[in-house]
């Protein structure tokens, strides 16, 4: 895939084949443009009521929770590759004389010279960011946002910092910290299917809600002490047209929280690296 | 004759967006254009999988006060296509960085952001 | 099928596990010793699960089906729309699993100890590349094998790349590019899918458009024919893009080329049933299939031709061996189908022999080139054996295992009327003979006379004529694991009923009851 | 009231169009990301007029601080002009 090849004749050929594409495409889009076929969608809707009133929250953490566990995966493989890439976990084989690796170099942000009212400035709006990524991930159930938003939200807020006030960033997050913070998060993910698992052999099955233990066919009962732990603690009250539902997320809520400390990790972790370089001597020293 | 409704239109848009994507991607020589083109690609599939879901007259799937659970599933947009779209913003963020850290490294290597002189085979 | 379990309890398990190992190896970092425990322990674990699972599905998160009257079913056989991701676990996922997951252990076992530095994170990526290839073997939707695939790229890119060095670097770059364009196309298959069916679900999806008269959105499935197709072109390294997957083959480590063989491989085999499944039915579909593999198998033997370095022949012949694969599936017949899968199994088992043979040749410190090596039959004449027998296998001679299943692909591209295919499979075979001869004899037969091997000797005269004979560098675990290998390979080619046995119940299942996983 | 909705709608799709445009035909790669950001507030104007506010918000941060922000430390790293030749 030599890119000057594609000046040439491969350069038309390409073409060709990108109009083609965009045809198809297009022509695709239009016979799909209001005929679009509902399928399982609003079997999800029918029963938001009985869960959480955010429906699209509930799809992504709960009846498709295990899709964000692997999801949540991606975002850690690509911050433990794009760190492993620029350095952290280079391995060389012990027999073979390979080529050394370029060390990458700590970035010199140069925007110290900013004036001190602009850092007042930015340093409230640091730590009103970070709060408002909590804020969001509390209140994942009930309207927009979740686990992963307030990891963005928090990393803005930590590449923030980290461009004007450098190595005295508000949130002066260590590399450490943030592998453990990361790697917490996924475990806690992966690990809160295991009450469901060890119950119902059915992995992440929500014990806190419990909406199918009473359908024939399902293996088991869910104990009531499961439902104090998962359950409980995230009580809702839903007031709609038919009277008022009283609902629980169950483990919707922790899910957030476990995501969320993952995107913070894993995506702080990428920024401080792609900034401050990788070294293994500086890890030993910490 | 189609009419100019929202999901045409943001159709056509997404549409255009995977057509600048892709050509960028494939034309343009400079890695992290290259980079950027596949940003935008990556934005026009969440469009057209958002628009996916849209229907005129309907209501955010969201239960606000007031709501009839009789009538919300059919009024609520699908929420299959803006689901795969927070998986699809994920996945482009961590490819990206993939692609700026091998980008940084290869710039460390070559000193140049030409694709067609980084890439260059030149096997052993 | 009688009662089948909708919460078969391995199945998680090979998802958690490899979760719970990496995040451990992530955070060990550098510990050694530690890390070489419990990845071994962990991938053994699997091995015993993939070996005594039995058969079922798994609905994740438990949600149950939901019947066309509108009552809820925990029942799998029950015509049902899937509120739940659905896995399934059968014949052809235990035989894959398992000899993955018995790769795993050598992969692990070999990379922990002939690799210096901090390996945390590299085996991590290697647990995670396990479960990513386990993901797509099993799954039965469209969008978390979207995610499989997508995870699997970058995960290959991260493997690749760990060894810091240019070409590596290069190879991962280009492929995550190009995994970045199809991964959108790949998602655009997606979108249209849903669009015109409203499922993720692939029986779901596979049953409405069975049922529904589709004849306006036809143009919708053909385009969503294509990105998938694009896709799996660039998911099983074939045809068109196949430099990009040699690439990545060639400049990995050849432990780690074992594991992303074996990846694509099940790439190769999960989306090449759901395009038989799903589209099967459109026109041109396995024509197109059919041509891809006919031009993979082409090139790539072309291509391992003339490459003068054992681990570049290699890169180019799995490449080819993809295509003998992906020609028994495009032909969609039971005969074809149970062909193509039995050649995975096989291929994934000597082409593993043949790559841990090329790190042993690593282990002798002047790389892998013919230039360069020479005389190691003498030095190590139990390595030499191995890769005789691991080339006779590739090559499909009768006591081996490759013999079986090429026989197959030959017997049903002739009873497809297309014994011109037959024809190119059986070149494949000679040519990869041919192809792997020459580094073969290069590397192990002619006696070692390159100038620094002379100078060499002359120093260390006296220590070589104390001893009796040379001594090996090479560990003995990498004996045990190709003698495991190679077990298999001749148990494999003279018993063949017992793959034929786990795959053939699915080759029946795609051909005639495309809607059942 | 929709009216108003559609005519939103409508500028913000021709916005996105030329500011992914505009951003690709830039020789100052800086600009580039900045203009690749202003698409992204259009695209997440768009997403609202969908009715999918959670993915405004999401795409609203994604695209002006995340994605610039991870390409523009690249940029910081390698060199800021699009090379001639």
């Amino acid at each position: 895939m030599e890119m000057k090849e594609l000046r040439g004749s491969r350069g038309v050929l390409a073409a060709v084949a990108l109009l083609i594409i965009f045809i198809g495409v297009t022509v695709a889009f239009v016979q799909l443009n209001g005929n679009v076929a509902r399928g399982i969608s609003p079997e999800y809707n029918r029963l938001a009521h009985l869960q959480q009133p955010n429906s699209l929250s509930a799809w992504v953490y709960d009846w498709r929770g295990f899709d964000t566990l692997i999801e949540t995966g991606v975002i850690y493989v690509g911050a433990v590759v794009s760190v492993l890439v620029i350095g952290r976990g280079l391995v060389r084989m012990k027999q073979v004389e390979g080529e050394e690796p370029v060390p990458q170099t700590s970035l010199d942000l140069k925007i110290g010279s900013v004036n001190a009212i602009l850092k007042y400035f930015i340093f409230p709006l640091v730590i009103l960011l970070a709060a408002y990524g909590i804020l969001i991930v509390t209140g994942a159930a009930t309207s927009g946002g979740g686990g992963f938003q307030c990891g963005v939200v928090v990393a803005s807020a930590y590449l923030i910092g980290a461009v004007f006030f450098g190595k005295k960033n508000p949130l002066n997050f260590r590399r450490k910290f943030l592998i453990a913070i990361g790697s917490f998060g996924w475990a806690l993910y992966a690990l809160l299917g295991l009450p469901g698992y060890l119950v119902t052999g059915y992995w992440q099955y929500n014990v806190g809600t419990d909406l199918w233990s009473s359908i024939a066919g399902f293996p088991a009962q869910i104990p009531s002490i499961l439902h104090t732990i998962f359950g409980d603690p995230y009580r809702l009250a839903l007031v709609l047209k038919g009277g008022t539902f009283y609902s629980t997320a169950g483990i919707v809520p922790l899910i957030n929280i476990g995501e969320a400390f993952n995107v913070i990790g894993a995506i702080c972790l990428i920024f401080l690296v792609f900034i401050y370089g990788w070294s293994d001597t500086e890890e030993a020293k910490a | 004759m189609i009419e100019l409704t929202l999901q045409f239109l943001s159709f056509m848009a997404s549409a255009l967006l995977i057509l600048i994507g892709i050509a960028g991607m494939l034309f343009l020589d400079n890695l992290i254009k290259k980079i950027i083109a596949f940003t935008l690609l990556s934005d026009g599939v969440n469009l057209a999988l958002v628009s996916l879901g849209y229907f005129e007259g309907g209501v955010v799937a969201i239960l606000t006060p007031g709501t009839s659970v009789a009538e919300f599933p059919q009024n609520a947009v699908l929420i299959f296509g803006p689901g795969i779209v927070l998986t699809n913003i994920v996945i482009g963020v961590s490819t990206t960085a993939v692609l700026v850290a091998l980008t940084m490294v290869l710039y460390k290597r070559y000193g140049t952001l030409k694709a067609s002189k980084v890439l260059k085979g030149e096997r052993k | 099928m009688s009662a089948v379990a909708t919460n078969l309890w391995t199945i998680p398990l090979f998802v958690i596990i490899p979760i719970i190992t990496a995040i451990l190896l992530n955070l060990l970092y550098n510990k050694s010793r530690t890390i070489k425990v419990i990845a071994i322990a962990s991938s053994i674990v699997l091995f015993v699960l993939a070996l005594i699972s039995p058969y079922g599905f798994q609905w994740f998160t438990g949600q149950p089906g939901v019947t066309p009257g509108g009552t809820y079913t925990f029942d799998a056989s029950i015509f049902s729309y899937r509120l739940s991701l659905e896995y399934y676990f059968g014949g052809l996922q235990q035989i894959l699993i398992t000899i993955m997951s018995l790769l795993l252990v050598f992969v692990v076992f070999l990379s922990a100890s002939s690799l210096r530095k901090n390996i945390g994170p590299y085996i991590a990526l290697i647990f995670l590349l396990f479960m990513s290839s386990a993901i797509i073997i099993m799954v039965n939707d469209f969008y978390h094998l979207w995610i499989g695939v997508e995870m699997g790229s970058l995960l290959l890119a991260g493997v690749v790349a760990a060894s810091g060095e240019s070409i590596s670097q290069k190879a991962a770059l280009k492929y995550t590019f190009f995994s970045a364009l199809s991964g959108a196309g790949m998602a655009i298959a997606l979108a249209m899918i849903l669009g015109v069916t409203g499922y993720s679900n692939i029986t779901n999806a596979i049953q409405y458009i069975m049922s529904d008269n589709l004849s306006s959105l036809s143009g919708v499935l053909y385009i969503a024919f294509g990105f998938f197709v694009l896709s799996w072109i660039y998911a099983g390294g074939l045809a068109p893009i196949h430099p990009l997957k040699s690439d990545v083959y060639g400049s990995a480590f050849p432990h780690a080329t074992v594991m992303l063989q074996t990846q694509s491989k099940l790439m190769i085999v999960a989306m090449g049933l759901i395009i038989l499944r799903l589209f099967g039915t459109l026109p041109f579909a396995r024509e197109v299939m059919l041509s891809v593999s006919v031009l993979t198998m082409i090139m790539g033997v072309t291509m391992a031709l003339i490459q003068t370095d054992l681990r570049w022949t290699l890169a180019y012949l799995v490449v080819a061996h993809s295509g003998l694969v992906t020609l028994g599936i495009s032909l969609g017949t039971v005969q074809g189908i149970t062909g193509g899968l039995f050649q995975a199994v096989n291929d994934i088992v000597y082409m593993s022999v043949l790559l841990i043979c090329c790190e042993a040749v690593m282990y002798f410190g002047k790389g892998t080139s013919i230039k360069t090596v020479g005389g190691i039959a003498k030095r190590a004449p139990w390595l030499a054996l191995a890769v005789v027998i691991g080339a006779f296998a590739a090559s499909g001679v009768p006591p081996f295992n490759g013999f079986q299943s090429e026989i197959i692909l030959i017997q049903a591209s002739l009873s497809s009327g297309l014994p011109e295919v037959a024809a190119i499979v059986l070149m494949v075979s000679v040519t990869t003979f041919i192809a792997l001869f020459k580094p073969i004899y290069n590397i192990f037969l002619k006696p070692d006379n390159s100038p620094i091997a002379m100078e060499g000797d002359a120093g260390a005269g006296i220590a070589t004529m104390a001893m009796v004979q040379p001594t090996s560098p090479v560990p003995k675990s990498i004996y045990l694991f190709l003698a495991i290998l190679i077990a298999i390979i001749i148990v494999l080619g003279v018993y063949p009923q017992l793959a034929l046995g786990f795959v053939q119940d699915t080759a029946i299942k795609v051909v005639y009851f495309p809607w059942v996983p | 009231m929709i009216d108003a909705v559609m005519t939103v709608a409508y500028i913000m799709v021709i916005g996105v169009a030329v500011g992914a445009v505009a951003a690709l035909l830039q020789k100052d790669l800086l600009r580039a990301v900045f203009l690749s950001g202003a698409e992204s507030i259009a695209l997440a104007f768009i997403f609202q007029a969908l009715l999918a506010p959670d993915l405004g918000l999401t795409q609203a941060i994604v695209g002006t601080v995340l994605l610039p922000g991870i390409i523009i430390l690249g940029i910081f790293k390698t060199r800021r002009k699009d090379e001639d030749d």
